[in-house]
Formats: C-alpha cells, structure tokens, sequence
C-alpha cells in the first residue's frame, strides 16, 4: 500500500498554479505576445496604451465572466451578443424616448436581459432543449425585438455623467467602466473559488448526475446561470452605450463568438467542470492584445486574419507542449 | 427491539412493461447490518434508489423513524440521514479529493469555503480508510480501487442513519475490505443501520447479520442468521441449486503462445516482468491493489506502451502502438472500468457488441438485420439478462459486465485477458464465466485472468504470476499456489 | 401594367442607410396603395439570391433591388428578367447583368468634396488617417478613391495610417481610432468612410483628449449622425438623399412596369453637411 | 418527482422511427410548419416553390453533412465558412485569373478545402488542442487566406455551362447542383448506416476511449472525418460559385452557426456519438423552409427574427413534450 502512495504523490501537487487551472499555456502565450509586440514596437509598452487596452476589452470581458458560468456548467450561451444590444436599446428608449432618468433605464435594461437569461434557463431545464438551440433560439429573437423597440434606428447622445463613466479616468488611471469589470472578474473569482454556489458550478459541469445524487439543486442552478449570463451580458451592454455614447440594435453581432473563444482560450473546457475565472481573463486579454497590437504594427487586415488564428492556436497549444514536457 | 429506522411496505418499480421490483417489504433496525442479495438485475440497486431518492417507486409506502418518507431528491434522503454508495463510482474526475469528499456540503466560515479545513477533515477520514493520498490531489488519474475509497469516505463524511453500501468492495482488495469492515462495524455500534449489497458471500458472512434475499424484483427469502450455509443462500438466491463453483481445469499444452520478456512500464508503475502463456492454460495475476497488473496487462494488449522488454506472440515480436494492433494479432482485453473503458454506456447493447467486431461482420457493409442477429448470438450466448436492443445504461451493474465480456470473446482470439472479470457479477452467473473461462483455455486459447479476488484466482488459474510494487515477485504452479503462499509474495 | 405589389430586397437593415431607404420606399408606396414585400439579407450575397427567388414565387409587379456584396448582384437581376419582372438596382449594380435603372449617390464626387472640406479646415497640411469601410466593397473603393483626388490636389497633408472595418460598425470605429491615436497622436486630419465609424471614432478622440484640434470627416447623413453633427461631435459629412432615393426607386419601378423608358443611371448627389446646414436635413431628410 | 421520471423513463425500442433516432419532435415540427405555410399563402405549396426551397438549401445541405460526421465524432467545426470561401477564391483564381480550364479549378479547390481539414485534424489529434479553438483559428486564418488570393476583390463570370448547373432543371425538375446535395446526402446516410466505417463515428462520439480500446483507429478516423468536413465544404462552395456565377471572399460569413443549427435543430447530439444524416436532412429543411416561407407571407424582417427562434424551440421542443406523452 506503501507503493500507491508513494505514486500518487510524486503526481504535481496544488500549488498556485492549478488555481489557473490548464492556463498556463495561454499565459505563457500571451507574455510572449507582449514580448513580441514591445520589441516590434515602441508604442505598446505604455501606460496609455495599457489603459487603451483595458477599455477595449471591458465589454468582453464583463460578458466573458458570465459565460465562463454557463460553460463551466457545460452550458453554452450564444444570445450573449442579442442580449448586449437588446439591453442598450431598453436603456436607450426609456431613457431618451420615453424621456425617464438612464437610472431607471439601466434598472430595466438589466431586468430585460435576466428575463432573456430565465427564459434560456427554463427551457433548458423545464423543456429539455439543448443549451445551444434553446439560446440560438434566443439570439434570433431577442435580436428581433431589440430591432423593433426602435425599428431599426439608433438613438444617440445620453447626459454627460453617464458617457464620462466611460472616459475620466480616476486618479489618472482607471474609468468607472474598467473598474467595474475589475470587480466584476473579482467577485466572480472569489464566488467560484470560495462560495459554495459557486464550486457547485463545478459539480454540476463535471457530472449533473453526481451533483444531483449529491442533493446539489442542478436545476435552480442552472437557471440562475444563464440569469447571471443575461444579467452580465445586459450590464456590459450598458458599458458599450457608454463608451458609444449611442445605442444600436445591430450592437453586439457576432460577440458570442468571440466571448466563448476567450473563455475556451482561457483553459476551460467547453465539456464543462474545469476551468475558471482566471484563465478567462488571461483569454480576453490575448484577444484585447492582439487585436491592439496588431494595429499597431500596422498589419494588413488579411494577414492579421491569418495572424490571429496562428497566435491562437499557438496559445492554447503551448498547454498541450508544456504538458508533454512535465509527463 | 426498538423502532426500525426505515420501512418499506409493498414497493414497487416498474420501467414501462418491465417491472423490476415487486412488492417489497424490509425493515433495517438501528445497529444493525441488513445484506441485501440476489441476482444480477434483481432489483438491489434500484431498490437502493428509491431509498435514497434517486429513483421514484411506482408503488408502496415508506416509513422514515414512524413519519412517512417520500424523498422527491437525493437531497431530501441526505438531509434527514439516509447515505448511499453508489454501485458505480460518482466522483468527478477534475476536482480534488477533499472537494469531492465534501461535494455539496462544503465546510463553511463566514460564508466562505473553508478549505484549509476542507483538507484536514478529507484527510482524516481518508485516514480512517488507511489511505494516505494528499486530499488536495485530483480525482483523476486514480486508481479504481482508490477512487471506491474515496467514495466511501464521502459517504462516511455525512452524518448518516441509515448507510447503504452497494458493492463497495467489488473493487477492493483484501486489506481495503478489513479497512472498510472496521468502520462499518463502528457505525454499527453507534446505532446506525446499514444495508450491504455484495456478491461476495465470505463478506456476508463475516459483516452482516441478517440476509434479505431478492429474486426477480420479488423479496423471497430471510436468513436471519448470517452463519447460514453459503450453499443455502445461493440456493435462495439462485433459484436452483449450485453443486461447484470452479470447473476442473484442461491440461495446457506445451506450446507457448504469448512470451512476455524483461517487460517495462515508462512510469515504473510494473519493471523487467518476464513469463509466457501456453496454450489451452490459464494464467493467473496476483497482487495488492496498486502493484501494477492493469498496468501490465494493458500494455500486452496495446493500450499503453512500454520502455523496455518484448511481447511475442507464436514466436513472433510484436510492436503494439495501439490496441488495434493487439486486436488484429488477435490479443484482445476486458478492461477493468466497464464505464469508462469497456461500454458506451449510452448506446444499444448490440451496438455496443458491433463495435469491437466491425470487421467480423462479414465484409465491411453491416445491416441492422446483421448487426441484431450478431448481437443476439451474444447475448444468449453469455446469458446477458437483456435485450440486444437496450441501452446498456439500462442494464444492471453486473449484467453490463456479461455484454463487456461478451464483446470480446465473439471475436474468438488467441489471447485473451480478463482484467477482474467478475467485478460485480452475481455467484450463478459467475460460475458462468469461469465455464466459459475454462471452455476457452480448452479450444486452446491463451487466458490471463486479473483477479483482485484471491479465491478466483487460485480456483481458476494453471499457474499465478504474482506481482509486488510492480517487481515480479514470482510465479506459482497450481500446486504451490495458496493464500498464504500468495499473500506471501505480494507482501515483499 | 398596373402595379399592386413591389418586392423590396435591402442588403443589410442594420446599416442606417439602408434602413432609411426601407422606410422611403415603403412610405412612398402606400401613398400610392402599392404592397411592398420587404426582406434582409443581413449582407450576405447567396442569403439575398433566395430572397429574391421567393418573392418572384408572389408575383411581384417590380423589384427594388439592394445588393448586398456586390458579388451576388448579377444572379437575382437575370432571375428577376427572366420572370418578367422589372428591377430598380439602388445603391449598387453589376457589370454583367444592370438594373433597367440604377439609382445612387454619386460616391466619388462626394468623398472628394469632404476631404476637400476637412484638409482645407486644416490649412491643407498636418497628418491625416484613413478608416476605410470593408475592405473591397464598392463604396470602400469609390469613397478612396475619391478622397484620393483630394489628396493629390493637397500635397502637404501626409497620411500617417490606414485600417479597414469589417462591418462598418460604430465601435469598430472607436477601437480603430482609439489604436490610431495610440501610434500617431499628433494626428489632426481623419476620414472615416461611413458616419457609425465617423460616431466611433468621435468618441475615440474625445477619450484621447488630445491637445491638437482634429478634423473629422464621415459620410451617408444618417439620422443619428446628423444630429451628432449639430452638436459639434464631427465636423463634416455627406448626406445621401436616402428619402428622395426611395421615391424616385418606386416611382421608377411603377413607370418601368406600365412600359415606360426611363435612363439607365440616375446619379443624385450627396449633400455636404456641417454645422451650418445640417438643421434642415434634420428637420426634413432628403 | 416529474423531472425523475423524464430522466428513467424507457426509450421507445426501435422501429424505423429510431432511423431518425431523436428527430421525430423535428419531424413533427417540420411538417406543421409545411401545413401551418400551405394554408396561410397560396404560393407556398407548389412544385416552383418546393423546387426553389431545394435550390436554397444545396449550400447548407452539403455543409451540415460533414458537420454531421463532425459533431457525431464529439467535434466541432467552425472553419467551414472560411473554408467555403477559399475554395471559392482558389477556384475563381485557378479559372479566371491563371486561366486554367474550371474543372482543374474544381480540383484545386477541392485539394485546398480538404487540406484545410487536415491540419485540424493533426491540430486536434497530434497536438491536442480542442477542436473549438483548433478550429476557431482555422476560421481567421483561412478567411484571411481567401482574402489574400485576390486582395479582397471579387471574381466575375464563369463559363456557361458550370453556372447553367445551378439554373438548368433537368427533366423539368432537378438542378445538377441539387441532385448533386441529394447524392451527396445518400451516400452519407449510407456510410452512416452500413459502413463499418460509419459506425466508427458513433463509437468515438460515445466514448473515445471505449472506441480505441475496440481497436478502432480513432486519431486516424478524426482526421479523416476533418478532411470531409472541409472537402464538403470546399465542394459547398463550388455549388455556391455556380449559383452566384462570381466568387468572393467574404462568401460563408457566419455559416458555422447556421451549419451547426440544421445539424443540431436535426437531433444530433453536439456531445457526440447520437444523432444522423435524416435528422440532419430534417434540420436544413426546417431552416430552409422557415426562411423561404417567412418571405412568403410577408412578415416584417425584425418580426422574421423573433418567429426563427420561437419556431426552432417549438421544433427541438415538440422531442421532449412527444417524450413526456409517451412515458
Ligand atoms: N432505467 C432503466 N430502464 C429500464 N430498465 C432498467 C432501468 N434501470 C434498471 N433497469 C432494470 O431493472 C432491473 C434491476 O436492476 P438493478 O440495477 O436494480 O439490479 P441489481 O440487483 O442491482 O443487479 P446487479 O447485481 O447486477 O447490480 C434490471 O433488469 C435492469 O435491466
Ligand atoms: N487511469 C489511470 N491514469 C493514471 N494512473 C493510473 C490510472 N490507473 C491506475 N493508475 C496508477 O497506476 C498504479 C497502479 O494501478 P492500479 O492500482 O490500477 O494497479 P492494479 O494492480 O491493477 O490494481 P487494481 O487494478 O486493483 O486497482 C496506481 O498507482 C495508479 O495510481
Ligand atoms: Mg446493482
Ligand atoms: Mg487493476
């Protein structure tokens, strides 16, 4: 018996690494990254353009965080980009048509998109229909509706102390967007890691059966994660009409794309159970940088196509190198 | 004697037109140990889950402590004390052991996991099982019979009245059963009342005190004295009488089929093991948990690749780069995990048949009508309870393992290893196996049986390679071969 | 021919302009009691090529015709001849197969025009960038190239960067910019070829809050854009007449149905816009 | 005790409605929307119409095919847009730029689409990386590759006789190119059923390791799978350049998605191993149907959207309400 032990042990223990839970690669990759873009230019390592950065990517990462719940419950939330646009036009319309203060329009824009999240959550568990139908479903929809509040049309210029909300940077540095989704990533990382709700999330993607038997309410938590993916997904809506200073109904095509692939380059598993906050922000960041960067250096936009999908590959591969080492 | 804990009068179960439990009465009394026996697919682990609300009875009452009892969820089961262990293992593979230990109920301080103290508390009550892995580890990667361990202390973590354990030691070795006895035998003292499901009737014997015996969904016998002849109750159980449990064995021949030389594992997990396979014989493997015979075994049959050594067979070296390989020289495997390794749990059984026959299927176009017929041959054949059409996630714990073996051995190879064959299956039907085992070795095939339990190996094996921390400790003729001379060996 | 039923088949509604066009056209034709049937290709060639095979299925009477990627545009006009069917291309036609008439605002000319104005308010020198359209599209091309001509004329404004949209969207235009001023923050000139990249890249600058004043230029007069435009957001753009494009396409289906000749391409003019004369486009979109 | 239930209850046994093993609620929905179309417009049902239907489907038809062998393997294939359009591009150039005859075009075409698929299979099996990123980068990269062909310009005019196969109804009835997706459908439907090779498929989507361990080849058979996706869709696009008569880069925007709707709408599992052609076929008409006979009665495009959704739900749906009734 004295044998298994011995084994077992010599296997790589916790240690501050697995809180990044297969991230390793992509921080490793996206270092390099910033390597690379440093030394090829002189505009990318400075505190500006650091800024630069972290606004470019609040909107994706405030929906990323929300989307890194429904995939760790081995969900998928395609809408997250209808629901981002149908938030800003009920914000944009109660707001300047309906001429209430943006406070009550915010309240409502979040209320609509977690209406978007329950209904998502409830055919899912009620109905039974597969997580990426039941929100493919709903990105059509809720796409639909967002085009018809305004039939179209954008509605543009809000009050000043909201659009500011996007620009002043406080104490020279951080806006009150970035800040807010620093402490979106911080409390999503702290719930995942040490509330109970939130390593059930685990249980739940790692087997629904276990947690079930293990008298884990899958099904309630499960609505309440695509509520929080609509809420999330809602609120980084309202961040966009800020830094825009406009809404549209268009706003938002194609993000769901681009939110799993930064959660997915981020190291969680899209079979749900592993993964975590951590490596999302590392996967938002990569796709911030590159895409920063690589107008930077002033790269046609067709290699930057192909460049991006090399650097990708690259990112997510380097786990794949760095574990054939280690075993 | 006091109130029982749990009763259940008239349950019944019915899938569609199958109905799987019939009628059931049981009371288990505090402190003491309840064995719950019968066939494959008679109906215990079902039962189990309607008692710990997995499962929904279609019929019947239950009494928790004088109240009525009707869990809609496991939650509600868990929450007034009733903790199940499931026949197949409910970990989840990429969370730590102290997570999983505690899964659902996490230790809390200030609404925050506390998980320094998740650690401590998951490391002692592994320690209760005398095993010493870091609870910080993750469950995946472990071995079956560490990972039954950890089900266990999960179950052992919650404050149970009333503990069910379905199988829990069809994995185990000897040393980890005495560990698991000793705390059953505690709970038993403070007055927690236990229903054990087994196939091993030793173990009957020696932990419970009263014997409930199922039959076709249908409770048809008592024992309430568990030193009740072995012969008795499997007559009970079985419904006709059961004169011997292994067969004699054929003489092998002198032709050695399989030549394993100086064989290496690149993780060290078994080194430098040599020995060959005669025709027509039955070669044991013998061992603690943990020395390394899966090991060894896959990697004969191509699964995983080895550092060093040679595998030949009828003279002939081969280079196993998959199992594909192994397949086509015709050394085939039932592997150890019949859920992750040996079934698609959610397909057809006569699919599930069909896939390690794809090219035995005459020419390589295969109709239903082909696929159904083959499927039904095996089914008979090793007298799987089931249809050929049903899902094997349908299937009873031990009639799953029948189709597992069924699928290998429709392909008629020359070697063939049995890697614990009868994990799970019920004493009739596993005498079944060991006729078919003993009918193999007789149109001179190659067996190599992998047994945890120590009498199978003995009563079915020519000759018993044992191995020790992955050294081969020695091999021992049938006539040398014996516990202690076993035990003796696997020890050094 | 009398005409009951138009099919209206637009390239993208969520681009403003196209939208605008939409609203004309059907305005328009229930003046006059005419159905329109209306389908969205949401940009893509093939998707518009299926449309328009279901609404030739209704027997419409004519077809005002958007394409949508100028690849795809030939097929849905010979399907629409070969039914019989008559065909107002607006906005975009194809070499091989036109329209019976072709209505459009004049691009070149337009472009050269804001260019004009933007390097001429700054004193016809400085740095100037380009955010292009996507790439390869006809306006991208035409609005290039007529800003090109500007540039020749004005030899002492040097182009510093170049980036491309893929979707013409607002924020694209802010991250666009945003990187721009990132590399070249003593810019002052900007073209950017649609008025939602013009609304981002606005929002771009007045984050930078760059010392420099810089000139911004956009193009189409959308609704949103024009009053942006009134409060000083950006200094110039050119307004399509989208309101008067979508009349004149009913009005010359329905003459194209009853038989009667109208010019193959009728060319409108887009309207500079500023500060100064925007008010009325607001209060009356042309 | 409700949710349970649905969990235990009994699979129906097989009749020939298992053929369409989890597409009978689909089935359902198709044709009440068949029946709902026919009776609110007098222009839905008829041959025209149902021929046109066929001829708007052939692209997505041909696709969702090698997205079924895809998804049925556990997969996923979002490269098949970019892919769709390099071979248009490359058969464009080959053609009309180096001035070769169409067919060796054809090949060429058909050679760089079935490469394509071949560095994602030894991305996704040699290296490991996950088959959403492995083909996420493909997606970026190859579009970018499309683009670089022609620098982002368009190819006009091709031969008669290759755009005559997409216009020229043969017997009165069936384009080449639709008879081409019909073919192309049966012999999949075949392969699927009574290939051994077939079966392999479902064997590596149940549990790939159960499957190796059967000795089938199963890095061998994913990659070969990737490769027919990406030659399928090559072969999607040829259709497509003879529909349209010209060839551009940006063809097959967003097709991914839509591919993966028909093929999941069709009851394919997108955890693998469960599902099939006829589903498949069911779920590209339900797409096909619903766009040609929204058109048809007219609603307003924004509306359109809302409909797509609600429908889709009722049609995945209608399975799980059909299953309720019968346990
Ligand atoms: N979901 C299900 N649908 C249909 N039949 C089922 C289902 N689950 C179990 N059965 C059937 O119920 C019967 C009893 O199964 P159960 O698992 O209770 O047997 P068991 O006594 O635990 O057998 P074993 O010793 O092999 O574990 C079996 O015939 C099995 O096929
Ligand atoms: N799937 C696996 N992945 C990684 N390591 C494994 C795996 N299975 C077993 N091991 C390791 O290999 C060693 C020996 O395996 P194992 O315990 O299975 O040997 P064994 O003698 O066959 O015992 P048993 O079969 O009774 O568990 C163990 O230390 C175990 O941790
Ligand atoms: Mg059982
Ligand atoms: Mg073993």
């Amino acid at each position: 018996m004295v044998a298994i032990d011995i084994h077992e042990q010599s296997r790589p223990s916790t240690t501050w690494r697995s809180k990044l839970t297969g991230a390793t690669g992509p921080l490793v990759g996206l270092l390099a990254l910033c390597i690379f873009l440093t030394i090829s230019t002189d505009t990318f390592l400075s505190l500006r353009n650091g800024l630069n950065i972290l606004d470019q990517i609040t909107v994706l990462g405030i929906m990323a965080v929300g989307m890194t719940f429904v995939i760790l419950i081995g969900g998928i939330d395609l809408s997250v980009g209808s629901v981002l646009a149908l938030a800003m036009m009920v914000m944009g319309w109660t707001a300047n048509i309906a001429g209430l203060p943006i406070g009550v329009g915010i309240v409502f824009a979040l209320i609509a998109s977690g209406l978007s999240g329950l209904i998502v959550g409830l055919m899912v568990t009620m109905f039974r229909v597969p997580a990426f139908i039941a929100t493919l479903a709903m990105m059509s929809a809720v796409r639909g509706v967002a085009n018809m509040i305004t039939d179209g049309q954008q509605i543009v210029g809000f009050p000043d102390w909201f659009t500011m909300l996007a620009i002043d940077r406080h104490f020279g540095v951080l806006t009150a967007t970035v800040f807010l989704m620093l402490a979106v990533v911080a409390v999503a990382w702290l719930f995942l890691h040490f509330r109970s709700e939130g390593r059930m999330l685990y249980a739940i993607g790692g087997n629904p059966e276990v947690a079930r038997l293990a008298g884990i309410k899958v099904q309630l938590v499960t609505v309440l994660v695509y509520v929080a993916s609509g809420v999330l997904a809602g609120l980084a809506g309202i961040v966009l009409a800020a830094r825009l200073d406009s809404v549209q109904p268009s706003s938002g095509l194609g993000y769901e794309l681009d939110t799993i692939a930064a959660v997915v380059i981020g190291g969680t598993s899209l079979s749900g159970g592993a993964g975590g906050i951590g490596g999302t922000l590392i996967g938002v960041l990569i796709i911030g940088v590159l895409r920063n960067g690589l107008n930077l250096v002033n790269v046609s936009p067709f290699l930057q196509q192909v460049i991006i999908g090399i650097v990708i590959v690259l990112a997510v591969g380097a786990e794949t190198i760095r574990k054939r080492r280690v075993a | 004697m006091t109130e029982p804990v749990l009763s259940l009068r008239g349950i019944s179960k019915r899938y569609g037109p199958l109905q799987v439990l019939k009628n059931v009465d049981l009371d288990v009394y505090p402190g003491e140990v309840v064995a719950l026996l019968g066939e494959n697919g008679a109906g215990k682990s079902t039962l189990s889950g309607i008692i710990a609300g997995s499962r929904a009875p279609s019929d019947g009452t239950m009494t928790w402590l004088g109240q009525p009892y009707a869990p809609a969820a496991p939650r509600d089961a868990i929450d007034k004390g009733v903790v199940l262990i499931h026949q197949e293992l409910q970990l989840l593979p990429h969370l730590s052991i102290a997570e999983n230990v505690f899964i659902g109920r996490w230790p809390m301080k200030n609404g925050m996991i506390d998980r320094a103290q998740m650690v401590h508390r998951a490391q002692e009550q592994l320690a209760r099982l005398n095993l010493h892995i870091p609870a910080t580890r993750k469950v995946a990667g472990l071995s079956t019979a560490n990972q039954q361990l950890i089900e266990i202390a999960k179950a052992l973590a919650l404050k149970a009245r009333l503990l069910i354990l379905d199988e829990p030691t069809a994995a185990l070795g000897g040393a980890e059963t005495e560990a698991l006895f000793e705390q059953v035998r505690k709970l038993r003292s403070q007055g927690v009342g236990i229903i054990y499901i087994s196939h091993r009737m030793e173990e009957i014997r020696k932990i419970t005190d009263r014997i409930v015996v199922l039959r076709d969904g249908e409770r048809v016998h008592e024992f309430a004295d568990s030193s009740t002849p072995v012969r008795t109750i499997v007559e009970s159980m079985v419904g006709r009488s059961l004169d011997r449990m292994f067969p004699a064995l054929p003489e092998p021949s002198s032709r050695a089929v399989l030549q394993v030389s100086g064989l290496s594992s690149p993780d060290g997990s078994f080194r430098d093991v040599t020995f060959e396979v005669h025709a027509g014989e039955i070669f044991g493997i013998a061992g603690l948990v943990g020395a390394g015979r899966t090991e060894l075994v896959r990697a004969i049959s191509g699964a995983d690749p080895i550092s060093a050594g040679s595998i030949r067979l009828e003279g002939m070296e081969l280079k196993l780069r998959a199992p594909s390989d192994a397949i086509a020289k015709g050394i085939v495997m039932v592997p150890e995990d019949r859920k992750d390794q040996g079934l698609v749990v959610g397909h057809r059984i006569s699919e599930n048949i069909v896939y390690a026959n794809l090219d035995k299927l005459g020419g390589r176009w295969i109709t239903a009508g082909m696929k159904r017929v083959f499927a039904e041959k095996a089914v008979a054949k090793f007298g799987v309870k089931g249809r050929a059409e049903q899902y094997a996630s349908d299937l009873s714990g031990g009639n799953q393992q029948k189709v597992v073996i069924a699928k290998w051995l429709m392909r008629e190879p020359k070697v063939v290893v049995l890697d614990e064959p009868t994990r799970g299956i019920d004493v009739g039907a596993r005498a079944g196996i060991y006729d078919i085992i003993v009918n193999l070795a007789k149109q001179g095939v190659a067996v190599i049986v992998v047994s945890s339990d120590l009498e199978e190996v003995l009563g079915v094996s020519n000759r018993i390679l044992v191995l020790a921390q992955g050294r081969q400790a020695g091999i021992l003729t049938r006539g040398e071969a014996n516990d202690v001379s076993v035990m003796e060996l696997a020890t050094i | 021919k009398e005409v009951k039923k138009i099919g209206l088949a637009v390239a993208n509604l969520q681009a403003n302009f196209f939208n605008q066009i939409k609203q004309s056209v059907e305005d328009e034709a229930k003046k006059r009691g005419i159905q329109v049937v209306t389908v969205d290709a949401k940009g893509d060639g093939p998707t518009q090529v299926n449309q328009i095979q279901d609404l030739l299925t209704q027997s419409i009477d004519a077809l005002i015709y958007i394409p949508a990627g100028a690849a795809a545009a030939s097929v849905p006009v010979k399907l629409a001849k070969s039914a019989g069917v008559p065909v107002v291309n607006v906005d975009r036609n194809a070499d091989g197969a036109p329209g019976d008439t072709f209505l459009a605002t004049d691009s070149v000319a337009s472009a050269k025009a804001v260019c004009d104005y933007i390097l001429k308010q700054a004193g016809g020198k400085g740095k100037m960038v380009i955010i292009h359209g996507q790439k390869g599209t006809t306006p991208e091309v035409d609005r290039s190239k007529g800003c090109g001509e500007s540039l020749k004329a004005n030899p002492g404004v040097k182009v510093v960067a170049e980036q491309y949209s893929n979707i013409w969207a607002q924020d694209e235009g802010f991250q666009i910019m945003q990187n721009m001023l990132q590399a070249n923050p003593d810019v002052t000139i900007v073209f950017a070829q649609a008025d939602a990249l013009a609304l981002g890249a606005a929002q771009a600058i007045k984050v930078a809050n760059p010392q420099q004043k810089i000139v911004l230029g956009g193009f189409d007069g959308d609704t949103a854009a024009l009053e942006a435009l009134s409060k000083g957001v950006f200094d110039v753009t050119a307004t399509q007449q989208t309101q008067k494009m979508g009349r004149e396409a009913v009005a010359n289906a329905v003459k194209l149905a009853s038989g009667d000749k109208v010019p193959p391409v009728q060319l409108l003019d887009a309207t500079l816009t500023t500060k100064d004369n925007v008010a009325g486009f607001i209060a009356n979109h042309p």
